[in-house]
């Protein structure tokens, strides 16, 4: 029955995206589509020829060399998602690995597909349909931004990259946003319904919230800065976490009646460290493409700001983790990495090297460690600190820019950050509660126990060995 | 002396232990094994085909105990482990014929 | 004995390669090697200056563009090796973890060289033996292809690159091919023969139906389009995996005497993911390289179908699974994304989104999922999916250009793929035939059960764990 | 009270890395970091607009090419250092996991902060203090080598790349060095000496050896040569190994009284191969990029002779250990890839193809082979076989210089890797020593057989799996 | 009651069940270990030198039965277990005092 | 003929062993185990949490021998495993009906 129930949800979800897919083909059918073939086959054949690049803001050799950092940015940026399945997976148990690595295996699909639909057309709008907050359309060329043969490949689209470049770059951007909120709701999470939350996350509130940005709206009219995206990429899904732990609750056993906290460690150290490296990794794109050219002085200077936040973050919530847990804690250095990342991720094209480390990468780190204790007096239960390191440390970022560059904008930029976290909250709290009035949100006692590898996919990450059942810290209050 | 062997839930072991505390029995060994009983295992799935995997997980507790404390300790174990449902476990007893404390060389009842 | 048999093999094919070395610099000693350590001396020195970059087509920014590309993607293509080792290792037992791996890593390696003895003039030929069927050569410069001090190395060799370059892309190709092969094999194949058949599938048969569309052959010359490989390298690889799966036969336990299937399941989720996403991450350069220069529309159009096809492959394979098996299954999601990128390697340049996504990529995964049950229906047994992957999703996207483009090119297309898997077949079937009847291709069954690490490597993969030994499905009809 | 003595330890470290950072911000603080900053700023802004590119030796083009490359090959090396964690806690026990993921994260951040609190200026002086043999300098900026708004940012100060690439390429480069010597002194060295190691070595001795060839210092003055670094980063490391080792003694149990070896064998055997493949992965950035530009024919035969290399060392060691043990060893296999690699490194432009594989890569493969052995002679516990990897074979790879080249600069080539090898490994037991005579180098044995991960940091690397306790291997003379 | 204790290779556990079964005993647990007897182990190698690995992968099975049962039970264990050949294993029969079914709390032969 | 069941440190395993080989005894069986004892586990950190871990891994070695060994036995266990510290471990000996050897079919005495 219930099975059954999930049967025609998901036919449901599948009828969506079809539609969506079909939605496109009508409206566009004959121009857009048809250009985009037109235009792809030309690209081979014709297209360098017939663009008269003496015309152009560019050369086609600085447009090509442009074009390259921005795709080569793309391809860094997706394999954050791979980078994002291992911190959460390591990061929690083993009998829930099967369920996060499908899950973060889904999420960049579900995201480059529905932002291929409309999230593209929502983010980057031609036309607005309420001025600055809110626009939208179908398919990955057509409208505004792409109209015409070979505008879409030459420096006549963007002295960068052709709008393939840039819609490659910007999706795997929006996938990464859902992944946020994965890390937060894992182990206790039902598979349908986050996937349904994933869709119209990335699909819908993602490029709302980015469109007032980067699409040109209300925000950017106001002066708001996010370079690449320490509000409208990392506090959104943070601000998305959230709510999604707080609706859901904490996992069994984590906090005892007596408010104890029972920590639940991460089944595999080594699957964390991979992940935080290939996240920082695939930073270099996400803040170096950002740059949205290959221009030497400005993304070299973006990458080395970027790397000494992340050293400051990891080295600070090292040694504070050293200092006040008595011990130095393997999973709070990583955590810090990924502060340090983050909190750069507003302005990281301004700061000078002892601003970078110190003041926003070291006091990111620190942050992240004491917000995490902070939401777990809470009781809510986030077990990969991703509310803390997205969340808490994108809106410190984004007001770094104003801390550590022309302090007069710090109004603009809290107003910035505020307006996205509570958009990206309460959009996140409407649709997991009325998911959880309908569906249901959370796997039952049993399952949750047990692990949802059985109960959500009757198969098991490490059939070859031996778990581990004797644990004093499952206990808890069960 | 008394050697108990209980099959039991893993989640119970903590339970278990605590109550067995509360009696003034504090040692114990568990070790991890998989049961097969009247609670069937569960069906895996891969790549299209189905895996009938038979065994449930299951914690051996052995607690050796004094003669006299025997019974309530089955009844402490039988208390904590039970929720009336299958797979709750088994509980066997038999007899030892001496117990050695490695350290301090005691032997039986005063190694316990 | 057996040590010492093996032995003496194992010395044997040393001699045939260090023959193969020797052989090259006999035949070209003055000139070719000469010419490569001469110009490769140059080429720091007076490269740049000596050549008059005013009568090359491209200027020598774009040329440097291009070729830093295309060097870019030969190190993606690199990378997918260690996804192909995460793939089949995790796919696969705990106890074949040592011997997966070592095969995976000797592969490219012995890819490598043996493209560098012989391959590359080969499949590149400057001068046919059998014309537009068979060439053979050795060395990397040489002949045709390499014959002056700096053409090798600037825009007179070629637009996009210089011939090191195009002699790391193309090597990095070759080996990908017998590493699908590896896969079906896994669990049961002895090393040394494996490893005799690697050699000559890489060093031999790779090039020759290589060169019947890459080398300008009579493939090439009847208008047969692949730009990536969907046939040259992953049906001729899927085809392989066909011949030595049904020569070795199944493992034991896998299929019972009544025609059920009992499923092996890989020990690893999380390696199978990690392999996964780097494929996925390597296949930017294997498609977009194929591109052969930096060309901004061209290689940005490549990446977002090659992008989408993926992303179509794996949620149509999660999809399906959840439908007809009742639970999402992470293996079969895993795999459609390959089939995905498979199926849109052979011509990524043309087709539209929405084709991209579903009639290539949606398409393949379904594909994926029905073969590999069929197969299983077969008792064929492939531990990781390798001919349903890269064979069935090989050929149907080698159909594909003809499907989504000029339909009347259709004829060719399946000629094309036809020849070649059966060419590949038939190499494959002789070659593990001929060492079957040897020195044995299949371990005993002893070994088989205690698993290849301890048999052929005395070695464990994972000494400090337990492994679990009590399972209900290592029975089946042992 | 231990652990409040390693409080002040702590917080005596981190009071130095303040000073230093007070100490640069004093120094310089109205011209430097006011530039450092100025110049951030400006860059996005005026940067290339202001430059006039017609005065400079290359093109605005041909600059964002050489330096998009840089900036790529400085990411590649990055991932090196995932490369190192992952070979390092693949090759050593589940029980130090969590020890050892925790040092190499550390690692590279604090290489890059001490790099850009005083190494760069000391590797790459404006002002020697000691002409050819010393300098020292804070900061990234300031200087003879970042004097002016736009120079660090355009082709004026080098037509490879910014100052800010070269800062992020080198200070990658620097953080490798320490790494090499983490491998060797893994499983019993005290986690709180070893960074403060960590930080020396780095910050001090790296940058005043590589000052002398890579800065312009007596070295290079005498012709010596070395490209990516086979003395100034592998040997260099592998010294402070050797030196390491021997002082901390072996790990118990590793030999017997009667000199017999008891292997510990490493605990992952994926985890080691993932280890190796990103660091062949990563090598392509360390040698291709240290042609300093994206020159195709210079980078391109760089990477090709890598990979002959690279090639040529794994077979070479799997192949001997399948002789001469029997049967193939991937441990070994793995190690000889690194060994070929490092070989290659001080000279990967000038080989032939065959002097690649055969004269650099498989020799330095079975130099390995036998060196492994040979140390374990000489019961120097090297767990990874980094003294052996870095140390023997860069000392080969040094010399194959003038073996495979100019046979007259043999002298040169060995007195730079020999007085570099005695300064390391000098500077390193010194610093070792005096840490062992006050606050003791190794962990209690106690720690050592639980474990470090318990007792340096209270914390399971995969908790929810069942160890394997039973071994007649741990036994040995404990 | 008599508790049987079977040391085995692993890949037998699925034939003693099975014919257990047959005989109508359906309840046993199963741990995993390592057994050292005559059985030599194995050499495993790594880095260029030799480790002895002395022990073999064994499943040690209890299997409480009534004592009618015992003899059955163990002609049926050696017959699914015997191969002939070294390693095949050993079974141990032990008596027990009492067995309790936790979920109904019967006891002794109504418990098995 | 009785079975010794010792519950020891991981590390005395190999000591006792050659102990035994010693007395002309070569059999045993060892599962790992967790023992709760007298000696407390210990304390693991988690994200800025303590988790207090309470047991302790141990090794249980079942070593079945004739009754006329049992004394010399046990005694080689306790001097291998002593080192007069918390956590030494424990001994505990029961009797044993019957044992088997699988292969030959011989039993009791002949069979260890
Ligand atoms: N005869 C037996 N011998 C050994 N172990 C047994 C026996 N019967 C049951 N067990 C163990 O007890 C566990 C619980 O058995 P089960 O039949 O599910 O009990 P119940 O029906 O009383 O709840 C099983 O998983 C198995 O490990
Ligand atoms: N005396 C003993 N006490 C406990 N376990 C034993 C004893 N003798 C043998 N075993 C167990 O039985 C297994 C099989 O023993 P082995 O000597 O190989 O038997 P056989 O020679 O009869 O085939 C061993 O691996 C060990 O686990
Ligand atoms: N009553 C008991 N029943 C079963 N196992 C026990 C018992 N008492 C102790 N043990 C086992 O013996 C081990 C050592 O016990 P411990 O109390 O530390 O001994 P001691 O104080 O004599 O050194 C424990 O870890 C536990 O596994």
């Amino acid at each position: 029955m219930k099975r059954r129930m999930n049967g025609i949800m998901l036919l449901g979800m599948l009828g969506v995206l079809g539609l969506g897919l079909l939605g496109s083909e009508t409206v566009h059918a004959q121009d857009v589509v048809a250009q985009a073939s037109q235009a792809a086959q030309t690209v081979e054949a014709a297209a360098p020829a017939a663009f008269d690049w003496s015309k152009a803001e560019v050369s086609e050799e600085m447009f090509t060399v442009n074009n390259l950092w921005i795709m080569i940015a793309a391809m860094l940026v997706f394999i954050m998602h791979l980078g994002f399945a291992m911190v959460e997976s390591g990061l929690t148990q083993a009998k829930n690995t099967v369920n996060i690595l499908f899950k973060n295996t889904m999420i960049p699909m579900i995201g480059i597909v529905m932002f291929a639909i409309c999230g593209w057309q929502m983010m980057y709008p031609s036309e607005w349909i309420a001025d600055g907050v809110f626009a939208f359309g179908f398919g990955i060329g057509g409208g505004g931004i792409y109209s015409g043969d070979y505008e879409g490949v030459t420096a006549a689209y963007n002295v960068g990259y052709t709008v393939w470049t840039d819609f490659l770059f910007q999706a795997m951007f929006a996938a990464t946003c859902a992944t946020i909120v994965s890390g937060a709701v894992a182990g206790r999470v039902k598979l349908l319904p986050f996937l349904i939350f994933t869709v119209l996350f990335v699909g819908i509130l993602y490029p709302i919230t980015g469109s007032w940005k980067w699409g040109g709206g209300w925000l950017d009219a106001m002066g708001f800065a996010d370079f690449a995206g320490s509000t409208l990429v990392h506090t959104v899904g943070g601000a998305g976490a959230l709510a999604g732990a707080m609706i859901l609750g904490p996992r069994i056993g984590k906090y005892g009646r007596d408010g104890s906290v029972h920590p639940i460690p991460g089944h595999s150290m080594p699957l964390a460290t991979i992940g935080v490296f290939l996240l920082w990794f695939g930073w270099f794109g996400f803040n170096g493409g950002s740059e949205l050219s290959a221009n030497a002085g400005g993304v070299s200077y973006v990458l080395v700001t970027t790397t000494l936040a992340a050293c400051g973050g990891g080295l600070a919530c090292a040694v504070i983790s050293w200092i006040f847990g008595g011990k130095p804690d393997l999973s709070m250095a990583l955590n810090g990495i990924l502060a340090g990342l983050v909190g750069i991720t507003a302005g990281p094209d301004t700061p000078n090297w002892i601003e970078a480390i110190v003041g926003i990468g070291a006091v990111s780190g620190a942050l992240c460690y004491f917000s995490v204790i902070f939401f777990d007096k809470l009781k809510i239960d986030d077990p990969v600190g991703a509310i803390s390191v997205h969340g808490v440390c994108g809106i410190y970022g984004t007001l770094c820019v104003a801390l550590f560059g022309d302090i007069s904008t710090f109004g603009v930029q809290l107003l910035g950050a505020a307006a996205c976290f509570a958009t990206a909250f309460i959009f996140a709290a409407i649709v997991f509660g009325l998911l959880k009035a309908t569906m249901g949100i959370r796997v039952s006692e049993e399952e949750e126990l047990e692990g949802l590898d059985l109960g959500e996919h009757d198969m098991a990450a490490y059939p070859d060995f031996q778990r581990t059942y004797i644990k004093s810290y499952e206990a808890g209050e069960i | 002396m008394h050697m108990i062997e209980a099959v039991v839930k893993p989640f119970v072991v903590d339970k278990i232990k605590a109550k067995l505390a509360e009696l003034g029995i504090f040692g114990c060994t568990a070790l991890e094994c998989k049961g097969f009983g009247k609670q069937k295992g569960h069906t895996e799935r891969y790549r299209g085909a189905r895996i009938d995997v038979g065994f449930v997980p299951k914690v051996l507790l052995k607690i050796a105990v004094k003669s006299e404390d025997l019974d309530k300790a089955i009844e402490a174990i039988r208390e904590s482990a039970h929720s009336n449902s299958v797979g709750d476990g088994k509980i066997f007893v038999y007899e030892l014929g001496k117990v050695v404390r490695i350290r301090t060389g005691e032997t039986d009842n005063d190694a316990l």
